[in-house]
């Protein structure tokens, strides 16, 4: 399985594969975690705060998003729109459900960072005329962002892999760019280890931008 | 465009827009993959699919997506229909209508060329097989009494016959013809041929939308039979003609 | 008149009656001090006129204006907020902003004070505290005493009218209790209206005009500071006196 | 595409489905979450303890299993070990590959989780006498299992979802079997729709237990 | 002989020299308290000669057996822990073990004593602490001076020779240091041996019978605690009695 035609294969294939993981996976990986985030700080928000009716929304669509697989919730969106009337591009469809997805679960890490800033500093917050919203933004949200920051990167990093399911609603990826190319010479066992190389290599990247943002958030002089 | 009133004929749809919506897996050789030298999305299917677009009048426009999706974004009207060496039985026609067929095949039992147990389907009995969850092979080798596992492609497939994994692998002798051509491998062999035909049609939305769409590609493909024209493509990726019964 | 008057204050938390009917008044320039056993309700009456707990019932005039303390709106509420300074026995600065900052969020996010002019206000009243050295340093890399005196001057710089402090030296040491006392000290000097809920006998008798003492969620005495302390009336304020004095 | 004959296939798959779920996907991810957890407590231990080499073993495994997929880490394990001569029980092979990605996590969940635990806790056991072992195990651990226990099993719920994976290992489990059923007669949607309920049953049936495991762990008198 | 002798003991911290070659000497019986402004290195030095920090030299004689405190090995270590207490400013309770648990674990777990022994130790020790009531109470349900008070009986549960006290009671108001300095009070009329970092004058004067004042990672001034606050002969330490007593 391991001969010179095999490396020859790798070599030629490493950079189509490259350039879909550049032009695609990561690219789908980043928008939707920025739009999960920012999902998952509202809906964290909701819960903090304790606003009625819309709490109980946001308890139900944690619920249903963490309790069913991502690959239906992109078929259910794909294919259940157009039922609709409604043809949306297949990337932006994959965007919006990663986002919807991710910001799920990002909302709970998000709530649970918000409940660990301790409560002295929203009531400090009132005591010198800073309304609630106000509050929020200067000072619980950019205190629980510190702490979450790690465990979002996290998803992150999951999130890159798990582009792969777009495939089911026409997304070419990286992964599935790469079984198009196994598909050819029926050589899957080595082209799969060449992504997942690949994988690990933007990992690494995102790791790497993980500890520089973590040391740009800054630790409010706390020493370590 | 959006507000304009649609027609309620499928086929005066694709001829008003000018083109036709193809699913296609791209990752299955011969039917559907990319072309090694060009990387362009090539084969039978694909070839027979741009061939009947041709004859409707319109531009053929390939959606490469998983199989399941793909099906299902026929259903839905999300692709106007799938090219992938789909295969009828009456189960699947309860939920797809399909066209002619365009393409015949047999299914074969595949094992490791010293292999000496296996010499009909009757023999699996009792034996291991590997194929892709939900394929007609799959429901093949669970009717003649093997003990089925489930992996995703052809190549895995054949590695687990290589490996002694498992004993034989059921698939369409196109498939497994190809594979022994791209792989040069000598190690495995067709076991058994089934004699039961395997019929590959373009399956379409349930529904009387779909009534003229059928019967026009119906007529596109017995217009290509007719001209030489399936024969041709497959004598290019088969080397046989599989287009005939 | 009165800067502050409460009456007939109350307050539950689930069954237990924590305050049972607090009369308070306070004159512009009075330091109070509020004396009192762990649990009498001190800290709950600070944070009820803060509105930091919602008070049962009771009624507040505030700087000439009437109140009803259970159903008081949200805006009178930012109103009177914006008239008072409050400094926890924990600090509670801002973890997140530098001492700078810290000062001046009240004046630029509540006031929509222009920064420069905040920044200006902020060093001032720093400088009061003996804090102006440390603009660029964080909570965290402080001392506790260096904490409360910025915590200090966060309620100073939006010049209240009144400042409540709620046990302001506990979490300190001797060392950093007597920085800290001394500023309030000069607070004091300076005019400034301040109810002071402490455990520091020394400070209550030289510094406070006023001293009240609770006990049970009740005013149980209450007097000029020296009558107080030279000559208490109740049994239990003796009993108090004498416990402290270990 | 939803009539009488659908809701036919719905009603005669649902035993069939679900009896996968509760043979395969339900045992598969909860021996796997028993394991990981074991891997977890022990590699977080080693760079708790700062372990030298070992230490720098555990990272390097952190980083490899973070950065590849899942999928690939499935089949280097299952076509790469006959390899190896050894032909495994794919279901075992599964039951290892899962165990060892989710390892990977959690240990940076429990690692995190015993930073948390405050240091005077360590330095209060070791002046009671007690050697170092004895006070993780006593101590630390019990209170860093505490604060881990709702990320583990946020883990846990994904795991259930993601045993579908195992199906390129031969391994037939709810996902695959519903597919199965779908691929004799292409009816995917609708069926897709019923073994997403399904997952939601078990991850709603997941956060109960989650529920009363927290409550059961005890929060040592804190209120909350 | 003395219990516990310490010579020439030297600590740093990076760049910074926190204890500078301590002398200190410690007999059968001693109750000897440490005191000095801020960072002057009290928490430093008891928590090197229990081995929480690693020393950067010096000897240690402990119990008759001496010892280089840079290169000191694990068992020695262990040893040495096993026949010390140490009761730290902000008490360490096991969170997860309850009252009992907390007392019982030193004993059971690291001394290997059968638990019916184990537990009736500890209700020994909780009894004279006053907190025999409350065995099933979690360390957050209780006060933090009873929360000292447990910790003080898990001191005392392993019958030590010696408890090293950091700081008792500079976390609790008045009342609960009261408390707290009532169960020392009677350890040392027991003629229990302890170290005591301390910043309770009253304390120091009444109970110790040393007193050794330290300020820069140096002692400073030693003596008897009657010689010590009466006629203190050291520049600084004047001051610093001076600063304490406002
Ligand atoms: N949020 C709360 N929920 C329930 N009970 C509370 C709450 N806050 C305070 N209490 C109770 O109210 C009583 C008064 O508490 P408060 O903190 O006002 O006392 P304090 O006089 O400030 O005491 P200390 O001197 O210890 O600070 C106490 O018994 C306390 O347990
Ligand atoms: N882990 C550490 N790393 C660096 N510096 C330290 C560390 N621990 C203590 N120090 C420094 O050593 C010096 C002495 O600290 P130590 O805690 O022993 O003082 P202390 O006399 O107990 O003071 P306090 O009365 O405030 O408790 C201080 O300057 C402190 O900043
Ligand atoms: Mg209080
Ligand atoms: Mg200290």
């Amino acid at each position: 399985m391991f001969n010179a035609q095999t490396l020859e294969l790798l070599i030629s294939s490493f950079p189509k594969i490259l350039v879909y993981g550049l032009k695609v996976s990561v690219p789908l990986a980043l928008i939707a975690f920025v739009l999960s985030t920012v999902i998952a700080v509202f809906v964290a928000m909701v819960q903090y705060a304790g606003v009625p009716v819309v709490r109980q929304i946001c308890r139900f669509y944690i619920w249903i998003i963490r309790g069913t697989p991502l690959l239906v919730q992109l078929m259910v969106a794909f294919y259940g729109l157009p039922l609709f009337g409604i043809n949306a591009n297949p990337f932006l469809v994959a965007v919006i459900v990663f986002s919807i997805c991710e910001g799920a679960y990002s909302a709970e890490t998000m709530r649970a960072a918000m409940e660990a800033v301790p409560a002295g500093q929203l009531e400090a917050g009132y005591c010198v005329g800073m309304s609630y919203m106000q509050i929020m933004w200067h000072i619980i949200l950019p205190q629980a962002f510190r702490t979450a920051f790690p465990s979002l990167f996290n998803a992150l990093i999951s999130m890159v892999k798990d582009t792969s399911l777009a495939s089911s609603i026409t997304v070419v990826e990286m992964f599935t760019r790469t079984k198009q190319i196994a598909g050819q010479s029926y050589n899957y066992f080595p082209l799969y280890i060449e992504v997942a190389a690949i994988y690990l290599l933007f990992c690494t990247v995102l790791t790497f931008v993980q500890k520089k943002g973590e040391r740009r958030l800054g630790n409010y002089g706390v020493r370590k | 465009g959006c507000g304009a009133k649609k027609s309620d004929d499928h086929l005066a749809r694709i001829k008003e827009a000018g083109k036709i919506t193809i699913a296609t897996e791209g990752v299955w050789a011969p039917f559907t993959y990319h072309d090694p030298d060009t990387d362009e999305l090539v084969g039978f299917d694909v070839e027979v699919a741009a061939a009947i677009a041709e004859k409707l009048g319109v531009t053929p426009e390939f959606k490469e997506v998983a199989f399941d999706g793909g099906l299902t974004g026929v259903s839905t009207g999300t692709f106007d229909m799938m090219a992938n060496g789909v295969d009828v039985t009456d189960e699947r026609s309860e939920t797809f209508d399909f066209t002619e067929a365009y393409a015949y095949d047999h299914a074969v039992v595949v094992t490791l060329a010293s292999n000496t147990d296996i010499a009909s389907f009757d023999d699996l009995k009792g034996h291991t097989t590997a194929n892709s969850a939900g394929s007609t092979y799959e429901a093949m080798g669970i009717e003649y009494g093997a003990a089925v596992s489930n992996v995703d492609t052809l190549g895995e497939t054949m590695t687990l016959v290589l490996n002694g994994t498992v004993d034989a692998t059921i698939n369409a002798n196109t498939s497994a013809q190809d594979y022994f051509n791209t792989t040069g491998t000598t190690e495995l062999k067709v076991a058994a041929v089934d004699p039961e035909v395997t019929k590959y049609a373009v399956p379409l939305a349930k529904g009387s939308d779909n009534d003229s769409l059928r019967e026009a590609i119906n007529q596109a493909i017995a217009d290509l039979r007719a001209e030489g024209k399936l024969a041709e493509i497959s004598n290019k990726y088969f080397g046989a003609d599989i287009t005939a019964e | 008149m009165a800067l502050l008057e409460v009456k007939n204050l109350k307050k539950s938390f689930a069954k237990t009656e924590v305050l049972k009917g607090i009369d308070l008044k306070v004159n512009r320039g009075d330091v109070v001090s509020i004396l009192g056993p762990s649990g009498s309700g001190k800290t709950t009456l600070l944070r009820c006129i803060n509105f930091l707990e919602k008070p049962d019932g009771g009624k507040l005039s505030f700087d000439g204006e009437d109140y009803d303390l259970s159903g008081i709106s949200k805006s009178d509420i930012a109103a009177i907020r914006k008239k008072t300074g409050f400094v926890f026995q924990g600090y509670n600065l801002f973890a997140n902003k530098n001492v700078l900052e810290n000062v001046t969020l009240g004046l630029t996010s509540a006031r929509k004070i222009p920064k420069n002019e905040a920044d200006e206000k902020a060093l001032e009243v720093l400088k009061k505290v003996g804090m102006d050295g440390y603009t660029d340093y964080y909570p965290s890399q402080l001392s506790g005493g260096q904490q409360q005196r910025v915590a200090i001057a966060r309620a100073l710089a939006t010049d209240p009218s009144i400042i409540y402090f709620d046990e302001p030296t506990s979490a300190l040491d001797p060392q950093l209790t007597s920085e800290v006392l001394e500023v309030m000290r000069e607070l004091a000097d300076e005019g400034m209206t301040m109810i002071v809920v402490t455990h520091e006998m020394g400070f209550a008798k030289e510094v406070s005009s006023h001293v009240v003492f609770m006990a049970d969620g009740n005013v149980v005495e209450e007097g000029s500071s020296a009558d107080f302390f030279d000559n208490p009336k109740e049994v239990r304020t003796r009993e108090f006196l004498r416990l402290t004095e270990h």
